[in-house]
């Protein structure tokens, strides 16, 4: 059997870890392809519900990232991000959503080594997670068998 | 302590006056229900209609709810919770201040009628009660209970029983009980990853779908919810665990640091699920990280609208 | 048993664009099973649920006429998530159709009169398969006169040109056309429809007037009906209100007692007089 | 039509009897769990006050899938949604109240209208054998006398039971009802006269009902124009809840949910309570604001059923509204102030 390739849906900021991406792809360096990337003007843009419903459309994980403290483009998204991202972090967390499942990292647009690290980290958590089979929707049975 | 009657006719007079001196064209109070072990909001506009206000052990609803929106001049009556979310709702721009007239009751706890029927169940259709007493009345019989026994939850831990915020107290000052410690969330957090989604999956699952807490809750106020929105439309509609789970989890996330524990959503859930469990846990989060407490003073800002260059965040790598 | 829930599936055999703002386009469906469009034998005025698989069913008019044989045709405003998503569909794209719902024109017992046929804007669908049907020889003798007053507020808003230009060089049939303002080259009125009305309505007199449009152009109209001397049971309106089964059932289209899709959308003004405004 | 006498411990062998080939269906849990489940003949009790929802949910689940359809183009019907089929068991209910059957059989008139008929409410409402338990001692929320009902109400069951002196009294309303009762092997007995009793007492506990009745002779638009309803509509929060957990509160929503592979098309419960409702693609609402809200579920009950179905008015007064409404809008109030004449001058 095959391993477990995990599928991973990214929020990144527009300014700093999507162009991360940009100049891990240009510069060559590998990291493995698990990521749909979502782009957002900022995280602060970010909605607890993109999140929720990544999950609940089946991602076995959830990687959101942007600029560094003091370096947001709009002066303070990033901040008032952080702040959010607390309170969801420790909501589902306590709600018993495996930690390792969700990641946030602030990764600036020239830090494309530590983009590759943290991607490649973030797949290793993740697949040893397994898959996400309890923070989902349950399938729709289609009942195509005794149609058909 | 002042007897309810004591504080309903403090109540009364009051209103009265607030509306003779034209600090408010209507006051929002309690009147008695139509039911045992109930009160129903009342609108009070003239000092006849002000007769009809009462204080009972049953004012669990919380009037705040219908501030948002509101014209004119209005006073409200209101419990140490309520008034924390009227200072929660003036600070997010849904009320202005200066049409506002909070009378504060110092307040004692509210009853939950869940557990009143888990210890008298023959029907009884007559009741009586005291500041500290409630007593059943059935065909051939007379229960009474000690009203500390059937305290709603968050009535139990309530610290701040005393509406300081008011215009207004009714009554003298009550102590609260000790600084919230959260122990009800201890269990919770030694239970691993997988007994903790069971548990809150457990939790929903009588869920109707039917936004009775949101439309309860005095901070739920935004002009199309989550749930209804369309295009995109976020949630299924369907009783998916998951997509129930997401109802309350974001219900949750969005009274973040908002919350006051006033027990509305609670109240007003009509198949009992503890739904203030995912408020608790925001609670606890902004009071271990900020120290902060929804709705004490007028100045203070809401902790998710304003931040510090150095917020702790060790789990961002 | 019957499940009046399962649409009949259809085949998208052709998609026109109607008005110039793209917002109209006109679908043509042909029955996947040929028998299901004798099972969907439907009359002028009444309406169907449009379901696309996946993302929901809308309530729309039938425009074409029970005599066009074939096919059916619908033409769909672009306003909500299943009706943008129809704009995006193509040729031979596979959907359903569920019907046909509600009550028709009361055509049978309107025989014998002269009618007045008023619409405004997109309303006109259902009035179309009205005329075509009124004008099929087997049919045209059992009416009196045939008015036809159509208002769009620009000429590239009005549906069904070839159509309604065709019928104007009919003499069995008198066809007034009007936009709101001005344009150049434009042959046909220019007005709003209540006062292109109040010109050229028929007299009173054994005449029925049908009519579909905005709630403004009705608000208008009405009176100017009322002037002439129409009476109430003589005026009669199609209603629309949100829906979803379209079977009298899930409750969210009634007006007082009476469900739009189950007992209308069809209403006389006199029914509608002695009910709420819920629409 | 005979009644019939089970003793006390034999009670189990006739619920034995009647489930045989079935589904025994009865209230379990109790207080806020109390829901008629699935169930053996050893659990079914007697002791209980009523489901906390209304069992609508036997015939009209919360979620109903309807039907599915696939997207591969390889496969017979891709893109054409195929009936998912009627899931209904055969199945006898023992113990619904009396208020729920004829609320429930109030819906029946409304799923099975003049035209059409909902084929998934009238698989499973008529494979189930209704037998109700009467209410010999009223609660205090009951109200269905002055709805027009009795705790000993025959309408909508098949068998109504009853607490007898000697046992449990069953009289038998249908002739399915019979047929259950005559296969069953039970002891005839004469118990005309005490049910008559019975009832008699039971609706009297209830005291002198309301007199509701100036609201049958009341124009439609009068009512509907009386300027009351927005100090009733004060108070309402538009929760809700009063519609979900109503007998015959029936409105509900259709939704299509889809995934790469296909999708479903299932119904769930909806309330007229809601601004989404009856919102127009256009924005348009004809129901603006919760004063219309409000008017429509009480204008619904007690004045567009009534006109529809014969008088039978849509509430039974089961009394769950009155003890979970959360800011306290008791239906009895309103139909009283909806019975009020002098209100406004007649129309």
């Amino acid at each position: 059997m095959s391993e477990f390739e995990p599928k991973i849906v990214a929020f990144f900021c527009n300014w700093c870890t999507y162009g991360a991406a940009d100049l891990a792809g240009v510069s060559r360096l590998e990291y493995p392809p698990n990521f749909r990337v979502v782009r957002l003007p900022c995280t602060g843009r970010l909605n607890p519900k993109f999140i929720l419903e990544a999950f609940k459309r089946g991602a076995d994980g959830v990687w959101v990232s942007g600029c560094h403290p003091g370096d947001c483009h709009y002066i303070a998204g990033n901040y008032y991000a952080r702040r959010k991202f607390i309170v969801m972090h420790y909501m589902l967390d306590s709600i018993g959503l495996e930690a390792d499942r969700l990641r946030f990292s602030w990764i600036s647009s020239a830090e494309a080594t530590k983009f590759q690290h943290m991607a490649t980290d973030v797949v290793e958590h993740v697949r040893a997670c397994g898959p996400n089979l309890k923070f989902r929707k349950a399938p729709l049975i289609l009942g195509m068998e005794e149609v058909a | 302590m002042p007897s309810l009657e004591e504080t309903t006719q403090k109540i009364r007079e009051t209103a009265k006056k607030a509306l003779a001196d034209g600090k408010a064209e209507v006051v929002i109070g309690y009147k008695k229900g139509t039911y045992p072990l109930s009160t129903a909001p009342f609108f009070a506009r003239t000092p006849e209609d002000c007769d009809q206000l009462i204080w009972s052990n049953f004012a669990r609803i919380n009037l705040a709810n219908y501030l948002p929106g509101r014209p004119g001049k209005v006073a409200v009556v209101a419990k140490g919770c309520d008034a924390r979310s009227i200072v929660g709702q003036v600070a997010e721009n849904q009320f202005h201040k200066d049409n506002l007239y909070v009378i504060g009751v110092p307040c004692t706890g509210m009853v939950d009628n869940n557990l009143i029927a888990a210890k008298e169940q023959r029907p009884y259709r007559d009741y009586s009660e005291t500041l500290d007493t409630i007593t059943l009345k059935g065909a051939d019989f007379s229960t009474e209970i000690k009203k500390e026994e059937v305290l709603r939850r968050n009535c139990r831990t309530c610290a701040n029983r005393t509406p300081k915020t008011a215009d207004e107290l009714v009554g003298p000052e009550v102590p609260g009980a000790q600084a919230d410690d959260f122990a009800d969330l201890k269990e919770l957090h030694s239970k691993s990853p997988e007994e903790r989604m069971e548990y809150f999956k457990d939790l929903i699952k009588d869920c109707l779908r039917c936004y009775a807490c949101r439309n309860a809750c005095p901070l739920c106020y935004c002009p199309v919810c989550f749930v209804d929105e369309t295009r995109p439309q976020w949630l299924g509609k369907s009783t998916d665990p998951m997509d129930t789970l997401t109802f309350h989890l974001l219900r949750g996330l969005h009274c973040a640091g908002r919350c006051t524990s006033c027990g509305a959503c609670e109240t007003a859930c009509p198949v009992n699920i503890k739904v203030r469990e995912f408020n608790r846990i925001t609670e606890e989060t902004v009071m271990d990280e900020w120290g902060y407490e929804a709705g004490l003073s007028w100045e203070q800002k809401p902790p998710l609208t304003v931040f510090q260059p150095d917020d702790e965040a060790s789990f961002i790598k | 048993m019957f499940n009046p829930y399962l649409p009949y599936p259809v085949r998208i055999a052709e998609i026109r664009v109607e008005t110039e703002d793209k917002n109209l386009r006109t679908f043509k469906f042909e029955f996947l099973d040929p028998d299901d469009e004798n099972k969907f034998a439907y009359m002028p005025g009444q309406f169907a649920e449009l379901s696309v698989p996946g993302q929901g069913e809308i309530p729309i008019g039938i425009a074409s006429s029970p005599s066009e044989k074939g096919h059916v045709l619908f033409t769909v405003n672009r306003v909500g998530q299943v009706s943008s998503y129809m704009h995006n569909m193509k040729k031979d794209d596979i959907m359903g159709i569920r019907g046909p719902l509600g009550h028709p024109y009361p055509l049978d017992t309107l025989q014998g009169k002269n009618l007045l046929i008023i619409a405004g804007g997109f309303a006109v669908t259902t009035l179309r398969s009205t005329i075509i049907w009124l004008l099929e020889p087997e049919n045209r003798p059992n009416y009196g006169k045939i008015t036809f007053v159509y208002g769009a507020r620009t000429p590239g808003l009005l549906l069904y040109k070839d159509e309604w230009m065709a019928w104007d060089k009919r003499d069995d049939i008198d066809v007034f056309v009007t936009i709101d303002r001005e344009v150049p080259d434009w042959n046909y009125r220019v007005g709003f429809v209540p006062a292109v009305t109040k010109e050229v309505c028929p007299a009173p007199e054994n005449t029925a007037a049908l009519i579909c449009g905005p709630p403004i152009m009705i608000k208008f109209t009405q009176p100017v009906l009322e002037e002439a001397g129409y009476t109430p049971d003589s005026i009669i309106m199609s209603l629309e209100n949100r829906m979803k089964c379209g079977l009298g059932i899930c409750g969210r289209c009634n007006v007082g007692p009476e469900y739009v899709c189950k007992d209308g959308p069809v209403f006389t003004l006199a029914q509608l007089n002695q009910l709420p405004k819920e629409y | 039509m005979p009644e019939y006498i089970v003793e006390e411990n034999a009670l189990k062998d006739f619920l034995q009897s009647i489930s045989k080939g079935r589904v025994l269906l009865s209230p379990q849990g109790v207080g806020d769990k109390c829901q008629i489940t699935e169930t053996t003949p050893d659990k079914v009790t007697l002791n209980f006050t009523n489901t906390h929802i209304s069992p609508k949910t036997l015939f009209f689940p919360q979620t109903e899938w309807l039907m599915s359809f696939q997207k591969d183009h390889s496969k017979p019907h891709p893109y054409v949604y195929q009936d998912l089929g009627d899931k209904a068991k055969s199945a006898v209910v023992f113990g619904i109240r009396p208020c729920d059957a004829k609320g429930l059989s109030v819906s029946n008139k409304v799923f099975q209208n003049d035209r059409f008929t909902d084929p998934y409410w009238k698989g499973k409402y008529e494979s189930v054998i209704k037998v109700g338990l009467a209410c010999k001692d009223p609660f205090p929320q009951c109200f269905c006398v002055a709805m027009g009902g009795s705790p000993y109400g025959a309408t909508g069951l098949d068998v109504l039971a009853f607490p007898s002196e000697k046992g449990l009294g069953l009289k038998p309303i249908t002739d399915e009802g019979a047929k259950l009762l005559a296969e069953a092997n039970l002891k005839e007995a004469d118990l005309s006269s005490e049910l008559k009793s019975q009832e008699e007492a039971a609706i009297k506990a209830q005291g002198i009902p309301d007199d509701y009745s100036p609201i049958d002779h009341r124009g439609l638009l009068n009512l509907f124009q009386d300027p009351q309803w927005q100090s009733i509509a004060e108070n309402c929060l538009n929760c809700g809840v009063c519609t979900f957990i109503c007998p015959t509160c029936h409105c509900f929503d259709i939704q299509d949910e889809e995934n790469s592979e296909g999708g479903v098309r299932m119904r769930n419960w909806d309330t007229c309570m809601s601004w989404l409702f009856t919102v127009h693609g256009t924005g348009h609402n004809p129901r603006p604001s919760k004063t219309e809200r409000v008017r429509q579920r009480f204008m619904h009950k007690l004045k567009y059923i009534p006109m529809k179905q014969n008088g039978d008015r849509g509430c039974t007064g089961c009394g769950r509204c009155v003890v979970l409404c959360p800011v306290n809008i008791d239906i009895r109030s309103v139909a009283l102030r909806m019975s009020t004449l002098n209100m406004q001058k007649q129309a």
